[in-house]
């Protein structure tokens, strides 16, 4: 591209850029492939790898029937063999039936053989809640997984991180997991070409502020980036981080964010106890100890399996205004 | 020391039970063909409850339409003979589980409409309380345990209440409906295994709708005999119509007798077919037009109708009263939905422990 | 008991003690039964239901087969009707094959229901690290299981604790899940019969101290308390304290003794990233943020998965020696 | 972009291959059955084998005691028929996926003494470079995937690495070892159908030695004809006698081709038995001691003696210089293992992840 031919900027969705990426994979490779349920006749649960069957053929783009134990390992024994397989877990919620194979095989098989055997494995999968979908289909457990030594795990948040970590995913030769919020799917907006690869490794300041650090990641950041315009508006200047890989956890872009803030809000759509936003907290507090000059905030899901009914679901997550408030009570 | 049990706390008022006469006379009389006449009624009861059923659901895909209704709904409709049929062999003492596609199992056992439609209106009065919605419909008053809707997730449950059974020698059965596509989840073979190992008194019922959402039988199951394949854990299994509901009621009450008896755990292969989508958001791509409408040729409705009409019962009018009662359910139910109150936020955090709250 | 009959202490071990409690809830409720891989004809796993079949016959205490997630399913499925089943797991590492029956169904059900459907489970499992049992036998997940509401989850460390907690553990009436961390159940020591009933919301102030609080549970007890001997050599004064229970946690226990020790380490066998002493790191840091005097230290396993050779297993786990060495750093 | 894989980046060295020559022969011939005669040697290349696992184990035992090995540590004694027999099919481009009790397979596979002895004693030069242990042994330049302590952990994975065969048109054929035990977890069932299904080329070995830990297959398995199950999802399923190293080796040979050429995959029960303990912790009170002894009168090398003696082979002289030849090879590895380096701590953190570290 010449200097003077200015990148265009393509209108698309998550669900868009999340299924350019995989048609993007599936032709430049051909050991990649796509499984898990449903993913060929039907397009995917959430319509994400609608028309790659048409494209690539069912051995490329495989339905499994529901043996989600089976079919993840099945990814881990086809990336043993030197293929690149992106396994598909309908959503979060299920892949407890296959967390076994995750963290007894994808993750352990390279240590436990002495370096031998690296599993170079994508699975992705839709986390969250907020579509009245009930307490067994609304989890958030991706801070599980970032528990996990071995494995790579990331929520991309934004169309870009949607498009294009895909690829490095992919040459990551360790797996990778992937969560994508459901309640991102159908965002929509304006994405440019990529410059560069995208950075698994770190952070990234989505936008930069001076009075508080609201630090998140995936389904949460458009709440975060809301409550940054309302904090705003009430003069104070928060810098909103999106963490977007959360393990290996970037501590560093996060400290440097509190070093300039002093005050920090972790938004997280996990219940509190033990979800990943503590370690964020528990990071910052730990190593930005005398940065500090307010104790860090957590704005988290309520502990309670997540109810139907839509003013209990409602109060049940992290919100935006709870966010704003979290903010004034860290800078008062 | 710990307090009772709500099952057990609670008395449980009968299910919804349709032309109990009418079963006891045939058993007695060892008839009960698909073909056989009836002249008591029962024909009409078996009509009634698979039309509350389709009329329920058909007013659901209305009020998702406009947003009355959330989350994900899964409709029964074509598939009415399996809960109406099986529901007749079972007794108020015994078990139900259920799947998330569960309106016409709760419907059968005699959930109300309007506890349903208020629970997926998410209104206090809804038989979950509103905590549950369309795919976790409870009544613990007549031991309906769900609505679950992680596919096989309560196939393992119902073995565990068939246990409590056989522990204490209770001749009750323990009933769990799922589908085709759970049979090839690891917890139904655990559980099939556990069942016939310790001859649990558990009615397995498959409803083969052919569909795991978009997955094709052929394209999920390497043997799709699904009936032959339960037979080899050491269990009764039979395959049945599952679009003929006195064929339905017939086997499974042979099976649920067997196992109340104990003769340990049948299992029923049902062979249905959704007329509607896999849930409100599937385009139905997958599947082709015409082999919809060859399925929709056996409705079972219709053909529990022909068949009366072929017996020379008087069909229109008894339909006609059906159809006036079950729309007065159903508009009830809506209407009664839309009055009930939501329950106010600040009991968010109840339910979570029987406890009122938990400490910290 | 007279008054002047002085309670007779009697020797036993960590495995006996479980055992004892095993038998008298058994014998003292007859919808009391115990089922699980090898509970009976072998004696379980680690020898702790030795005799228990011979006593109460098989179908009280009830060898399955191995199906985790069938037989933590049926365990449920006969809370509901009634019964108070112990379904003992063997290991830890083998509960992710249940964790969908455990959050899914057994936390959730309650909730889901309206408050119909309580599910008086207990559900036993060896947990930890120490023996040189490599990558897939050496996890240490309660931290996982006490993100998740509707459970209470226990980890006896004391003599006093396995025998005492399962009785209070059947009384309740919804799931409770007890870690028995492996290293313990050799551990010998003179028992005193009880005198009430274990108390299975607060933590425990095991030794008391003034300078820094050593925070830990399960496995890791003993090790704390010989750091704190060791501390105390070198005039430091530690307070330990034992959680016990991880859900619901009892952060009123903790606060109290870093206000009295403004200082805090918190111990942990888990890998540190999204280990449960981050719940706790984060709790203090944020609750008792002006008590502090000194960033909260976390000393948890190293993240790898859990390597065989001796050297280096000792090396990944937390040790004492680690732990004086974080005291000295919060204090200096 | 991405590294390249360690399988194929590295050479494969030929594993262990018992006589090939007399394999050849008696494919050629069609002959092979048990009670054919071997002048050529390879029955004495079989019992070298099966001598070599029993000779190494029960060092083990010795070194166990010695607290020389430590962890968990599963012993073949007894068994040695089936991995010697198993391994003659297959061929160095072929995969192997095995369980905690894989000392023998590891054997048979060509994994050397030295190497293994030298993981257990968890130094820096055994074959999971001392991370692994007894229960995980791996040696990806020979295909040998572990080595999985999870009981039925390594099955999907071992349809995985079918797949991956199959999706490239090679003709290689991935066997995976397994106990009765793991016949009841989710994850054999969804495997056996995903194989099915797909007409994956695994050959699926079960060695059915009649206990998981303590508890007997009749207690473990409603219907314990293991090969019927299997049968049931549309495989091809064969029961052999593990206790005979030559029907064995038969009967792997024609599954192996069988899933070679295409036909899918196949199922083999071993009927076989530990002699020794599940583990060095088991006080083995579960099995009656006349039961053992029986099994034992059934030793799959005294098996293989008498036979060749009833045919004439000049059995003692063989015998003695085996013996003398695998005593070497255990002297030598244990020798080895005492002199090797162990890995410095400060390598903990090697083998995370591919990278040399983590961030932050
Ligand atoms: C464990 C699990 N995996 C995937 C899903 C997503 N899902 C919901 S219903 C369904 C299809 C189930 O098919 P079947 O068992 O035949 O029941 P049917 O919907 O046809 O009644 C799938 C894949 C789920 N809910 N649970
Ligand atoms: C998933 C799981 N559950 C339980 C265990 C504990 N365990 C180890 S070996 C074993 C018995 C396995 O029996 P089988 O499959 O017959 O193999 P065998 O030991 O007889 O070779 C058990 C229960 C385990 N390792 N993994
Ligand atoms: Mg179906
Ligand atoms: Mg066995």
């Amino acid at each position: 591209m010449g200097d003077d031919e200015r990148p265009q900027a393509v209108k698309t969705t998550y669900r868009e850029a999340l299924r350019e990426a995989l048609r993007d994979a599936l032709r430049a490779d051909d050991r990649v492939f796509l499984m898990g349920e449903d993913v060929g006749r039907y397009g995917g649960g959430f319509g994400v790898s609608l028309g790659l069957l048409e494209e690539f053929g069912p051995a490329r783009v495989r339905d499994t029937p529901l043996s989600e134990s089976a079919f993840v390992g099945a990814g881990i024994g086809a990336a043993l063999a030197g293929l690149r397989p992106i396994v598909e877990i309908m959503t979060v919620n299920f892949s407890l039936l296959a967390l076994d194979q995750i963290l007894n095989n994808a993750a352990t098989l390279l240590h436990m053989s002495g370096g031998q055997l690296a599993v170079p494995l994508v699975i992705r999968m839709t986390t969250g809640a907020g579509r009245q979908l009930g307490a067994q289909h609304s989890h958030s457990l991706e801070g599980w997984y970032a528990h996990i030594p071995g494995i790579r795990v990331l929520a991309p948040a934004t169309l870009e991180d949607a498009r294009h970590m895909l690829a490095p995913a992919l040459a990551d030769p360790d797996p990778v997991l992937i969560f994508e919020h459901g309640s991102l799917y159908n965002v929509s907006g304006e994405l440019l070409p990529a410059t560069a690869p995208v950075d698994l490794d770190h952070a990234s300041v989505r936008r930069p502020g001076t009075d508080i650090s609201l630090i998140t990641y995936g389904g949460s950041l458009p709440k975060a980036l809301a409550a940054a315009d309302e904090l705003a508006a009430a003069g104070i200047s928060a810098e909103v981080i999106d963490l977007r890989t959360l393990r290996p956890f970037d501590a560093r872009t996060v400290a440097a964010s509190v070093a300039r803030t002093h005050r920090a809000v972790v938004v997280d759509e996990a219940w509190r106890t033990g979800s990943f936003a503590a370690e964020v907290s528990a990071r910052i507090a730990e190593e930005s100890f005398y940065e500090l000059d307010a104790p860090v905030e957590r704005v988290c899901s309520a502990e309670v399996p997540m109810p139907y009914a839509r003013q209990m679901e409602e109060a049940a997550l992290p919100q935006t205004p709870d966010i704003v408030a979290a903010a004034h009570r860290a800078v008062d | 020391m710990s307090p009772a049990h709500p099952t057990s706390a609670r008395k449980a008022p009968a299910p919804r039970k349709v032309g109990k006469k009418a079963a006891k006379t045939r058993r007695k009389t060892g008839a009960g063909s698909p073909s056989a006449r009836s002249a008591d009624g029962h024909r009409t009861d078996l009509l009634e409850a698979m039309l509350r059923i389709r009329r329920f659901e058909e007013r659901c895909v209305e009020l998702y339409s406009a947003t009355k209704i959330r989350g994900f709904v899964h409709l029964y409709i074509g598939e009415e003979a399996v809960a109406v049929g099986v529901n007749e062999a079972l007794r108020p003492e015994d078990a139900v589980v259920a799947t998330y596609r569960e309106h016409g199992h709760a419907l059968a056992r005699g959930i109300t409409a309007e506890a349903i439609m208020a629970e997926m209106y998410g209104r206090a009065t809804g038989c979950s309380g509103g905590r549950g919605g369309s795919m976790h419909l409870f009544d613990a008053s007549r031991r309906f345990y769900g609505g679950n809707a992680i596919v096989a997730g309560g196939i393992p449950l119902a073995a565990g209440l068939a246990l409590a059974d056989r522990m204490r020698g209770q001749d009750r059965v323990t009933c769990c409906f799922f589908g085709d596509g759970a049979f090839a989840e690891g917890e139904f073979h655990e559980t099939a295994n556990l069942a016939a190992l310790w001859r649990l008194p558990l009615l397995l019922i498959c409803e083969n709708n052919l569909y795991a959402m978009g997955t094709a039988l052929a394209r999920h199951e390497a043997q799709t005999d699904l009936a032959m394949r339960a037979a080899s854990y050491g269990m009764v299994a039979w395959a049945v119509d599952g679009m003929d509901v006195e064929a339905v009621e017939q086997t499974a009450r042979r099976a649920a007798e067997a196992v109340r008896s104990g003769a340990g755990p049948h299992f029923l292969e049902l062979r249905t077919y959704r007329f509607r989508a896999h849930s409100m958001y599937d385009p139905d791509r997958y599947r082709d037009k015409a082999e919809v409408e060859r399925w929709k040729e056996r409705d079972p409705i219709t053909r529990l109708l022909d068949r009366m009409r072929e017996d020379g019962e008087p069909v229109d009018e008894t339909l006609a009263g059906i159809e006036r009662r079950v729309a007065a359910e159903v508009d009830h139910a809506v209407e009664a939905a839309e009055q009930a109150p939501e329950e106010p936020v600040e009991h968010l955090l109840h339910h979570v422990t029987s406890a009122a709250a938990e400490v910290s």
